[in-house]
């Protein structure tokens, strides 16, 4: 369905075209009570108007904002297609947040409705309630355990989308006064740094940006996307909600959170984009599982992937390759790849994004070899996503792509500056910060450090702020280094530290589920993560990586020196709930270096081990401590002429 | 590994309730269907149809019943082979006594007064449990074998008790070659195998299995444990009555008594423990099992030992080699084959991955 | 403290009315004197030492019991000798000490057969799957779905009973009950060896059962603790006479009950 | 009515009936002991049976037959426990049942391959057709020391219960198998020790049938003969399994005489089991036997 978005430029009004052209086809699933329940474009549009009504009744306006808190659920997407109706702006926050954070935001977005999914969110508010004066009502999706609750501010959606009372607004009217440069949705960014900033995206930039990828990717209205991805994050609200308005295709939203997998399964989306540390964690929990099959299985299965190796990568390209080649691939494809990725429920996948972080080219590969068409871009929230992005047949794992269509993409100093039609409006309330990232020809800066290559591609290095020096003068980036060992699969974070230093180092996480089906199989014991992380045998399993990462780091003149002298392993997980990573997961390294600084001096004052208490916040909020006597291992590094065998 | 499940999500309960809820499943069921109605009337030759296949069809059926009433409702019987007796003389009496009554009449008579006595030999489960249920059955065996046996009534008054059953037309052609025979008992069998598996999959079949898995909790819930254990011996000697029709009627062409005694009970009980107890394709598989493993030891026999051997030795190697079957699957798989197939398909389901 | 919110139906309506029943097996008495009311809505808990009379008092309440001696009113009419199928129809469910599932279903069909008392039987339609057949199978998966989603259990829809963990199968076990739509509800040690997080589990549900749905449960344990918590009321039994009867706060601190639970609470 | 007729007939019948129970120790010992009800016991006596009769035919000496036969049945209750019982220790007890209904085949089978499946005569020296006189009634010989056998075997087993370890092992085993496991006592001797000893008595039973009817296959239906026994007398009780046995062979003689002529007669082959079913519907757990009760 070709459609021109000059017209239908905004949300509310592609919505109501959708409702008239897909009528009858389905726009949103959600799998409740055991089938999925489906929900039509035209019977999505009408709940829409009837909910625009009533939020209309409790005093919603034009530019008012209305706080979106909870889990993918079709009558949160539905609180934000009525919104924009009357043209409110939509204010997603992230559902595992505390109630500071969503007070911080709240406050800051003067909401004055918050649509809720559950109790547990509910909850969250009356806590902070007190200190929003501005918000007025809150309505919860799911009623369960919400029935005793005597607070007049909150009521349930239903109640609203029951009654059905004669219209005292002309929504057709609110639908036209829209136009392409309302503000269609604001966006918190958890900055890795300081509080979240409200990214403002117009109709433009969302509408304008997303026609041209669904161009790019030939989405349609067959589409199944499966909605599981924060809804606060930009992505989600690209990937499912505007995609899926401007090609028509279907949301589907998952069960519950442990039904997440069997969910996926069952729909098997044609369309997946997923972070890259979804990507590991399947492709290692695949590992694990298969370690346990029987030995002709397990010889079958190395076999194929040896063959998906060579032969997966040229066959997705459309190479020519010999045709024995693509039979022995075919065979594969019938006993392995095809059962394998019907088991993850990839086996409709047209389309596979990821983002957000570097992704280890091996994980890459070997998801590209089964046939899954896995593509990279590089975004932001202020570019409305889209900044680079691979193109079909023109792959290459260490890079993000060439330039986005209608995107210009400069690199002045090491760092990447972009400027195009997604450019976002500016930060709420915020000029100052706006004006330091947009300059005056609305280059857009992305504080990450990159080059572009000869065949035209992005390559991200770092974060620019992050690139330092060492004392002998040559560039430390942490976070290439840090990529280079977590894809290993074994390390699930690491933190490197040599800015202005002699050597790098670095603090290691381990990944539980690997090591620990690793402990199994050498039947290693340990009681858990703290006595593994501590155990000498983890140590020396560690070592092997990062000497190989060190041997690589060898090769390349710029990082030679940027070989990892010394190691721990931390004794807890870097948790987001105590601050040290973002709500995307991404490593706050200021505040790890301060709250684990007599660990990083350990390491300059060749200290072999340093005993540290840590504070933790449990699930339940509740605070406690834990300690530990770390050790510190030393590394060997290679030379530039030593040569790797 | 055949099995490509991703997409295929269920929008209303009526589909996710549908007898195959999986594609592939229904895509397997047509097939076979299709090769039972066309590829086998093609290819198989008389000896095939009227000695192998139309009785294995015919003891599936016996055994269908066995499984209902065993296997899903979980009382054991030994009189099977009584209510098929029952079966197949109510329904050549009815011919006898009213000519024009069409066959299938007959049968369904049959079925339905095998149904009757199965309920009264049956009652005395509402008291007794396990084998001391299996000897009331037991006695249904012998005072039915007894009582065909010794009132000539029954047989017409025919001078030896041996008699030719009377042939059949069905919509005016005969129903007297194997090839129309197959096709006869064939309808009836996949006709009656569906009705069991919707009742196995409906209330009904439920209140079996709880009666079956836990009598007390059953009650507790409400489940009337008379009422849902008398329906169950009905409808399993409905089908075994149907059965010992079909045997007497297309099988051997004649109605008599010792075609119905307790081996004949016991064979069928194997049949429902190897082919798997509380599944329809065990009772297939049992039936399969149970006529061509006979078959086999006879070639093999022969085979082996040059035609020397004895047929009389080769039946008592038969016996062990049942009794030993039995021990063997109450043994390593309680459940029979139709497990054993099942373990095989959920592994084709989770492949490449083992778990 | 209760975790109870206490605003909640007036529990004044007696639904049960035992008057000083007397139970006992051959010579052994069970309960002797016990006299007993249950007031609609509350959760009320029958504590007491091993051999105290619990599952006795259990039994009376279900009815599998008769008492030689003494009352038993069910709504304000007597209650004579009824056949056990009876019991569900009354409005009466419960769950058993030691699992008793029917293993060779899945959790749904589980709870499915729980609702078998309130589906109408008709051999012909179920076995053609047709009509009524069909349709009520189709109504009322949708309410066992309820209960399913209610009990959060939907990853184990599908999956045999046999296979699930312990705290699991209780879980199931409760839905099983609920699917009769049960006015009174009696919990044979729904606890009994639970870890923490299934017991708190395991509490949550019983509580939410009790004030989404109103209804009335009646649970035996012999762990004071978690009992005391849920409980709007406790009753001790111990050696098959009812030695207190009250507030779980007033029931705590009573002389009696201290002594026979010595070192047990 | 010819009392005299009355008399024999009614004789007659119980000393058949003291055959019967003959049978039905066997079963009462096993299930007694293990609660497995053992539908292979006519197989074993037809193996028995056939084994000591074709020792015999070999020439070997009848003491040192029996004894020979009495090895072969230890080694296979032993066999029977390693094979069969072991493995389905935990199960229901109807899926050992079911397992037995196999053994009986395997056993039917084994017997007739190892041996043959001719009739063999067995002479005891004792004739047939020999009778006493007592007024007008006839009681056959052969019948009287079959029932003296009889009574023997129960007499020594009944000793044995009391007074040998094993026995009373046995005897607390089937009050209570915890009681017994915790005094010690592994669950797969008594086992073995049962199976035996059943096996014994199902030597002694061919014997005796065996020289009544000539040893053939047809002896191993005689096992039919004893379930109405066992369960009109109860599964658990010796005494009872001997009541049993009176009361199926006086009634069924009486009811074969004196209804038999009205229905065609051959009633003999349900009779039994129509009592037991009243007995059932009446008291299932037998005349003798130990009350069932299920805990809710």
């Amino acid at each position: 369905m070709k459609r021109d978005f000059v017209a239908l430029d905004t949300f509310p009004k592609i919505l109501k075209n959708n409702a008239e052209i897909y009528k009858g086809r389905p726009s949103i699933r959600e799998k409740e009570y055991g089938i999925w329940q489906t929900t039509t474009w035209d019977a999505f549009y009408n709940r829409a108007l009837l909910l625009a009504e009533g939020f209309y009744d409790s005093g919603l306006r034009r530019g008012d904002k209305i706080a979106i808190i909870g889990d993918n659920r079709p009558n949160l997407y539905l609180s934000i297609a009525s919104a924009q109706i009357l043209g409110a702006i939509p204010v997603p926050c992230y559902q595992d947040s505390v109630a500071s954070e969503i007070e911080y935001i709240l406050e800051h977005a003067e909401a004055k409705l918050a649509i809720v999914e559950n109790q547990e969110q509910v909850d969250k508010l009356l806590e902070i309630k007190e200190k929003l004066p501005l918000l007025k009502n809150i309505f919860y999706d799911d009623p369960r355990g919400l029935e005793k609750y005597d607070v007049k501010e909150i009521c349930s959606l239903d109640v609203i989308l029951d009654k059905n009372r004669e219209m005292n607004i002309d929504l057709d009217k609110e639908i036209n006064k829209t136009s392409k440069d309302d503000i269609s949705i604001m966006l918190y960014t958890s900055g890795t740094t300081g509080r979240p900033k409200g990214v403002l995206l117009s109709y433009n930039n969302i509408v304008s940006v997303t026609s041209i990828a669904c161009e790019i990717e030939k989405t349609g209205p067959d589409d199944e996307v499966v909605a599981y991805l924060p809804m606060a994050w930009v992505g989600d609200n690209i990937f499912c909600v505007a995609q899926s308005y401007i090609s028509g295709f279907c949301i589907n939203c998952p069960e519950s959170r442990d039904t997440l997998t069997l969910d996926m399964r069952e729909i098997g989306p044609t369309y997946y984009f997923a972070p890259p540390r979804v990507w590991e964690g399947m492709h290692t929990q695949l590992m694990v599982r298969m370690q346990d099959a029987s030995k002709v299985k397990l010889w079958a299965f190395n076999f194929f992937m040896k063959v998906a190796k060579k032969w997966g990568n040229p066959i997705l390209d459309k190479k020519n390759v010999p045709i024995l080649a693509r039979l022995l691939y075919g065979l594969g494809y019938f006993l392995i790849y095809g059962p394998l990725k019907n088991n993850l429920g990839l086996t409709r996948v047209r389309m596979a994004y990821t983002a957000g972080e570097a992704m280890g080219p091996d994980t890459f590969l070997f998801y590209r070899s089964l046939g899954i068409n896995l593509k990279v871009l590089y975004g932001q929230t202020e570019a409305t996503v889209f900044v680079s992005l691979h193109r079909d047949g023109d792959v290459d794992p260490n890079t993000v792509g060439p330039a986005f269509p209608g995107v210009d993409i400069k690199v002045t100093d090491g760092e990447v500056f972009y400027k195009g039609s997604g450019v976002f409006k500016g930060y709420y309330k915020n000029e100052d910060a706006t004006k330091e990232t947009i300059d005056k020809e609305g280059w857009v800066k992305t504080g990450d450090a990159g080059v572009i290559d000869n065949n035209g591609h992005l390559k991200i290095i770092d974060r620019a702020k992050d690139v330092g020096k060492l004392n002998s003068g040559n560039m430390f980036a942490p976070k290439y280094i840090e990529n280079k060992l977590k894809f290993c699969g074994i390390i699930k974070e690491a933190v490197a530290f040599g800015d202005n230093k002699d050597f790098v180092t670095c603090f290691v996480n381990i990944d539980l589920d690997a090591v620990a089906s690793w402990a199994e199989r050498n039947n290693v014991a340990y009681s858990g993560y703290i006595d593994l992380a501590g155990q000498s045998s983890v140590y020396d399993l560690i070592a092997m990586e990062i000497d190989k990462v060190n041997r690589d780091l060898s090769q390349d003149t710029e990082l030679n020196d940027s070989q990892i002298k010394r190691f721990l392993i931390l004794h807890k997980e870097l948790d987001a709930d105590d601050g040290e990573l973002t709500r995307t997961n991404k490593v706050r390294r200021g505040l790890i270096s301060e709250r684990y600084c007599m660990l990083v001096d350990a390491f300059y004052n060749n200290k072999n081990n340093c005993f540290i208490e840590t504070e933790v916040t449990f699930e339940d909020g509740r605070k406690g401590s834990i300690s530990a006597d770390l050790k510190i291992k030393d590394m060997n590094i290679y030379d530039l002429k030593d040569q790797v065998a | 590994m055949f099995y490509r499940e991703a997409g295929q999500f269920k929008t209303s309960y009526k589909k996710d309730q549908a007898i195959l809820p999986i594609f592939q499943d229904k895509i397997a069921m047509v097939a076979m269907l299709l090769f039972c109605f066309i590829v086998i009337p093609l290819f198989a030759n008389d000896y095939w149809l009227a000695s192998i296949l139309v009785p294995f069809l015919a003891l599936s059926l016996a055994a269908l019943g066995l499984n209902v009433l065993t296997g899903y409702a979980g009382q054991i019987s030994l009189g099977t082979a009584a209510f098929m007796a029952v079966g197949a003389f109510a329904s050549f009496n009815l011919q006898v006594r009213i000519p024009e009554i069409p066959f299938l009449v007959a049968f369904l008579w049959g079925g339905l007064c095998a149904a009757g006595v199965g309920i009264l030999f049956g009652l005395p489960s509402l008291r007794i449990k396990g084998f001391y249920l299996a000897v009331a059955t037991l006695a249904a065996q012998f005072f039915i074998e007894w009582l065909f046996t010794h009132f000539d009534w029954f047989t017409n008054y025919s001078t030896s008790g041996v008699i030719t059953a009377p042939p059949m037309t069905l919509l005016g052609f005969a129903i007297d070659n194997p090839l129309s025979k197959y096709f006869l008992v064939l309808s009836i069998v996949v006709i009656c195998a569906f009705f069991v598996r919707n009742l196995a999959r409906s209330e009904i079949g439920r209140a079996w299995m709880a009666v079956r898995d836990m009598d007390i909790a059953a009650e507790a819930i409400g489940i009337n444990l008379m009422k849902t254990k008398l329906l169950a011996f009905g409808v399993s000697s409905f089908l075994c009555g149907l059965a010992g029709a079909l045997w007497a009627y297309v099988v051997l062409g004649t109605v008599e008594p010792q075609a119905f005694d307790i081996a004949r009970s016991f064979e069928i009980l194997f049949m429902v423990v190897i082919g798997g107890l509380g599944s329809v394709s065990g009772a297939f598989l049992g039936a399969g099992f149970m006529i061509l493993l006979p078959i086999l030891l006879n070639n093999l026999g022969s085979l082996i030992t040059g035609g020397t051997i004895s047929t009389e030795t080769i039946a008592h190697i038969e016996y062990m080699v049942f009794g030993a079957f039995i021990i063997f699957f109450l043994i390593v798989e309680p459940n029979g084959l139709a497990r054993l197939w099942q373990i095989g398909k959920e592994k084709l389901r989770l492949w490449p991955f083992p778990y | 403290m209760s975790l109870k919110n206490q605003n909640l139906i007036s529990k004044s309506e007696v639904i049960m009315n035992i008057k000083n029943i007397n139970l006992s097996f051959g010579g052994l008495k069970a309960l002797s004197g016990v006299s007993l009311q249950i007031k609609k809505g509350e959760i009320l808990a029958i504590i007491g030492p091993n051999g105290a009379g619990k599952s006795s008092m259990l039994n009376v309440i279900s009815g599998i019991y008769v008492p030689q001696e003494g009352v038993v009113e069910w709504k304000g009419k007597r209650r004579n000798k009824i056949a056990p199928h009876d019991i569900a129809r009354m409005g009466i469910a419960r769950t058993f000490q030691n699992i008793a599932l029917f293993k060779g279903m899945s959790a749904l069909e589980n709870i499915l057969t729980g609702r078998n008392i309130l589906m109408k039987r008709n051999l012909f339609m179920e076995m053609l799957y047709m009509g009524l057949g069909r349709r009520q199978e189709e109504e009322h998966r949708k309410k066992a779905e309820e209960i399913i989603d209610f009990l959060e259990i939907q990853s184990i829809r599908k999956t045999p009973v046999a296979r699930l963990p312990y705290g699991m199968q209780k879980r199931v076990e409760l839905g099983r009950a609920l699917a009769l739509e049960p006015e009174l509800l009696l919990l044979d040690e729904p606890m009994a060896g639970m870890n923490v997080e299934e017991k708190e589990d395991m509490c949550r549900f019983v509580l939410d059962v009790n004030e989404q749905f109103g209804t009335t449960i009646v649970l035996i344990e012999h762990d004071m603790g978690v009992v005391m918590d849920i409980s709007d009321r406790v009753v001790v039994l111990d050696y098959g006479i009812k030695i207190a009867d009250g507030t779980p706060d007033k029931v705590r601190s009573e002389k009696k009950v201290i002594d026979a639970y010595l070192g047990v609470g | 009515m010819d009392w005299w007729f009355f008399l024999e007939v009614f004789v007659g019948g119980l000393l058949s009936g003291v055959m019967y129970s003959l049978v039905a120790l066997g079963f009462v010992l096993i299930f007694k002991a293990s609660g497995v009800f053992n539908f292979a016991q006519g197989a074993m006596v037809l193996f028995a049976a056939l084994t000591f009769v074709r020792l015999l035919e070999m020439g070997i000496p009848m003491l040192a037959a029996i004894g020979v036969t009495m090895v072969i049945m230890v080694i296979l209750a032993i066999a029977i426990e390693r094979i069969v019982l072991r493995p389905l220790v935990n199960q229901d007890l109807i899926i050992l049942f079911m397992a037995t209904i196999g053994l009986n085949y395997f056993i039917e089978g084994m017997a007739q391959l190892v041996w043959d499946s001719k009739v063999h005569v067995l002479d005891l020296g004792i004739d047939e057709y020999d009778a006493f006189e007592i007024g007008e009634a006839f009681i056959n010989k052969f019948d009287v020391y079959a029932a003296l056998i009889a009574g023997g075997l129960v007499l020594v087993l009944s000793l044995f219960f009391r007074y040998t370890v094993i026995g009373r092992a046995l005897r607390a085993v089937a009050d209570d198998h915890q009681a017994a496991l915790s005094v010690g006592i592994p669950l797969r001797t008594i086992w073995i020790y049962v199976w035996s000893t059943a096996g014994i008595v199902a030597l002694v039973a061919g014997i005796v049938w065996g020289s009544k009817l000539g040893v053939q296959f047809a002896i191993s239906s005689v096992a039919l003969k004893a379930i109405p026994v066992l369960i009109i007398g109860g599964f658990t009780s010796v005494p009872g399994a001997i009541l049993g046995g009176l009361i199926v062979g006086c009634g069924e003689k009486l009811a074969e005489v004196y209804l038999g002529g009205f229905v065609g007669g051959a009633i003999e082959n349900w009779f039994p089991y129509m009592l037991a079913l009243l007995v059932l519907m009446i008291r299932p757990e037998g005349i003798f036997g130990e009350k069932i009760i299920e805990r809710v």
